[in-house]
């Protein structure tokens, strides 16, 4: 149990964006447990592909005596992930930009206000 | 009423999550499929390229790279539409 | 390997730390910190983990365009989360 | 008031082009070390940030226009998507140009290798091309927003 | 014999970041969070060397070397929040 | 055009370092310097006014000669420094204060310079500078009374000698 | 064999140093004197952690002898001055920020900018 602790890391982080999502109402704060929960997600694939005592699949220069498949970290996860990220950030510029012209709107970040005011 | 519903979701997504976890293989020892190790041994042959993930993003999985710079296209567009109008103003 | 062993177990702990912080502080300049802190300590375990490219990307990403925007958008709109 | 210190002025001048060739190198270097397309992107996009702290937008309005900007987007995502067009014979997204010693067509000796720059067939263009969008795509973000952020805070007053 | 000193060099760093968190986490001004900031970024890049050099793989470096470019950049983008300049 | 020429040439120097190792000519193999030369181009037209201002004052080659032996003073001080704040670390004896000096140096690279050095060495941090007169305000950790007694405030206590070897590498 | 013993030396300084800077950071009252301990000492202690690294590589290329184990030591020279550089700069942005968003030294014998403001400011305002 204790050497599963970076699985337990992602999960908790995935649960703590979960609860900024569903219980804050600030929407900076909202847009932030959003990049929380992906960062959760993030950590998970990678988790999932390391492996022990293995180095990353990079053939520049490495370390002599190393058994090609067994190792080496797996790339896949590591490519999705990679994706994951840039698109991550683009979201988020996405999210802030909404929460701007909102506040520029209605004057408030407060999302029930918000609802309030449009009615 | 809807304070409890939106508790509920998330108790139920939590113990999802977690219970997951505990049926998971142990850390550092993932199960390698067929996939994974033809990568390794033929990226350099195939692709030419020492990095074997940069490999995987542009060629053995390229769309997925397509669709990512979509996102990012259609994100970039939604920012400049939300926000260059008032900058003009 | 017992050093690896103790970095795949306080690291992951300390990330999660952070993130409590994040979502604990009410100023949004401060969490905008916290959040850069995570994401430092998250490029680390990445790169604890073998996975090169992937710290890169965070460490380009996470340590200056994501607090870059946060920053531009707590400027435009106000910094404390709840008050006037 | 508003002014930056001089000191952070002069270093930001003098840590600048070492971003840039340093973002270009992670962007050139992909097929070879760990960096690629998106990585050095985020890093040129973070040297443009660099001078938007340091020198203010006015000073970035004088080298990069909108306009440089959307065609620099565009020039990435179409070469982006012609070179995945060009092995369209086999599949799409098929590496072309490995093996077939044209540019970039060297292929490496299997194992352990010191690297070398003329393999990879069409990874580095593609490399590049993606790292074109990245750079307009986050500069344009970040400029607008603090371009946004500032017309704000006049209003304010 | 050389690979394990350092690792456990950088664990050793690592539990100094522990310590500089605690920084961070009570900072009552938001400047003494910054400072926590910077302390824990150089504390990260070096952690960063001595893995690379610990796994005798000479190209993880190049992370050491954008982190310690970047971090850089954040610290005076939140300086300039808090002086109140235009950024 | 000479601003844009310094600055390939420096981006070129420093694409070279950065791949040192990759081929057997000597260090780097033909592809790199060929790809380091249109590197070095786009990266000079791109930040042509940015490196370079005005004065070429740092070309000459004496002035680095002069860098380079700056690094033995400063690395005994910086050494002392170190000392020094360990023993404030330990005993808690802190005497602080925000004093005022004058260096007298023109230069924005000198200035800077002195800043950054002044950071480095014994108990002093620089806080503020003047944009006009080029005054230092430096955080003293631990002030000393002699330092106080004139105006303009003597910076040899603060930073010893340094204010002269930056005259002669940057200005 | 010395080279061993010149290797150990240095790691144990850069930690040395570095514990300090942390405890420093914990120790002192307000920003500007964490600043002293949070600037000076890391960048003191990763000088030496880096060195070490350094002539550890060195050794493997004076040992090995092929070109491409050049890359390790020169790196790390890279990243060393990158380190050298910034750190000192960030610390005075981050002084100069607290400063003026009105963080005044704890148990302060003199404040001469202070002064200069307040003299500047009603200066401006008369």
């Amino acid at each position: 149990m204790i050497h599963n602790v970076p699985y337990l890391a992602a999960v908790a982080l995935a649960i703590i964006g979960l609860y900024a999502v569903l219980f804050k109402r600030n929407l900076i704060k909202i847009a932030i447990g959003i990049s929380i929960l992906e960062s959760g997600v993030n950590l998970f694939l990678i988790t999932l592909g390391y492996r022990e005592n293995a180095v990353a699949p990079i053939y520049t220069n490495l370390p002599e005596g190393t058994s090609i498949p067994e190792g080496m970290t797996l790339p896949v996860p590591q490519a999705l992930t990679l994706t994951s990220i840039v698109i991550g950030v683009a979201v988020l510029a996405l999210m802030l930009s909404f929460a701007v012209k909102i506040y520029q709107h209605y004057g408030t970040l407060d999302s029930r206000e918000i609802r309030r005011l449009r009615e | 009423m809807n304070k409890i519903a939106i508790l509920m979701v998330f108790i139920i997504f939590s113990c999802a999550l977690i219970s997951t976890i505990l049926t998971l293989r142990p850390f550092g020892e993932p199960k390698s499929t067929e996939m994974d190790d033809y990568i390794i041994k033929n990226a350099q042959n195939e692709t030419g390229s020492n990095n074997a993930v940069t490999s995987v993003v542009f060629d053995y999985r390229g769309f997925d790279t397509l669709g990512e710079a979509t996102v990012l296209f259609t994100a970039v567009a939604g920012v400049l539409l939300v926000l260059r109008r008032n900058a003009h103003e | 390997m017992p050093f690896q062993e103790i970095i795949n177990i306080v690291l992951p702990l300390m990330i999660v730390a952070s993130a409590v912080i994040v979502v604990a502080l009410k100023d949004l300049l401060a969490a905008a910190i916290a959040l850069a802190v995570m994401s430092l300590l998250l490029s680390l375990e990445f790169y604890m983990l073998h996975a090169p490219d992937v710290a890169i990307a965070e460490a380009g990403v996470g340590a200056c365009l994501t607090t870059a925007i946060l920053i531009f958008a707590i400027k435009a709109t106000r910094r404390m989360e709840d008050g006037r | 008031m508003s002014e930056p210190s001089k000191i952070v002025k002069t270093i930001a001048s003098i840590i600048f082009p070492f971003t840039m060739v340093f973002g270009i190198y992670v962007i050139l270097h992909g097929h070879l070390t760990p960096g690629g397309g998106f990585q050095g992107g985020a890093i040129v996009a973070s040297g443009i940030v660099l001078l938007l702290v340091a020198f203010g937008s006015a000073e970035i309005a004088k080298r990069v226009k909108e306009s440089h900007l959307s065609i620099l987007e565009s020039i990435g995502a179409l070469s982006f998507i012609s070179l995945a067009l060009l092995g369209l014979s086999t599949t799409f997204f098929y590496n072309f140009l490995a093996g077939s010693n044209f540019i970039f067509g060297r292929i490496p000796p299997f194992g352990s290798n010191p690297g070398d720059m003329n393999t990879g067939g069409v990874l580095p263009l593609m490399n590049i091309s993606v790292g074109l969008k990245v750079i307009a795509g986050l500069s344009a973000i970040v400029l607008v927003l603090s371009l946004f952020a500032r017309s704000r805070k006049q209003r304010k007053r | 014999m050389m690979g394990s000193l350092f690792l456990g060099a950088s664990v050793f760093l690592v539990i100094c970041i522990v310590l500089a968190m605690i920084r961070v986490i009570k900072g009552p001004t938001v400047p003494d969070r910054v400072v926590g900031l910077d302390t824990i970024n150089t504390l990260v890049v070096v952690a960063m060397i001595l893995c690379g050099a610990a796994s005798r793989e000479s190209i993880y470096i190049d992370v050491a070397i954008v982190y310690a470019l970047l971090s850089f950049i954040t610290t005076i983008l939140i300086a300039r929040y808090l002086e109140g300049g235009e950024i | 055009m000479k601003a844009f020429a310094v600055t390939a040439i420096v981006a070129f120097v420093a694409y070279l370092i950065l791949t040192a190792g990759s081929g057997h000519l000597a260090l780097w193999s033909i592809d790199e310097i060929i790809i380091g030369v249109i590197l070095s181009i786009i990266v000079g037209i791109l930040s042509r006014g940015i490196f370079v201002k005005k004065s070429y004052r740092m070309l000459n080659p004496k002035r680095w000669l002069f860098g380079l032996a700056y690094i033995g003073p400063f690395f005994i001080a910086m050494a002392k420094a170190n000392l020094d704040v360990a023993y404030r670390v330990i005993t808690g004896k802190i005497r602080p204060g925000i004093v005022k000096i004058s260096p007298n140096l023109k230069t924005d690279l000198g200035i800077t310079m002195l800043a950054n050095s002044i950071t480095l060495t014994p108990g002093t941090l620089s806080v503020d500078v003047d944009e006009k007169s080029n005054d230092l305000y430096v955080h003293w950790i631990n002030v000393k009374d002699e330092a106080m007694k004139k105006m303009p405030r003597d910076y040899r206590y603060v930073c010893k000698n340094f204010p002269d070897w930056i005259r002669r590498i940057a200005e | 064999m010395i080279v061993e013993i010149l290797i150990y030396l240095f790691i144990a300084i850069g930690l040395t140093f570095n514990l300090l800077a942390v405890i420093g950071l914990l120790r002192f009252p307000d920003v500007y004197t964490r600043l002293h301990a949070g600037t000076k000492c890391t960048t003191f202690g990763s000088i030496f952690l880096c060195l070490a690294v350094m002539i550890h590589a060195l050794r493997i290329w004076y040992l090995n002898g092929e070109p491409s184990s050049s890359i390790m030591p020169i790196h790390t020279l890279i990243a060393l001055i990158a380190i050298l550089i910034t750190n000192p700069t960030g610390a005075h942005a981050i002084a100069r920020a607290a400063h003026r968003s009105g963080v005044k030294p704890v148990k302060a014998v003199v404040d001469d900018l202070e002064e200069d403001r307040e003299c500047h400011s009603k200066k401006s305002s008369t």
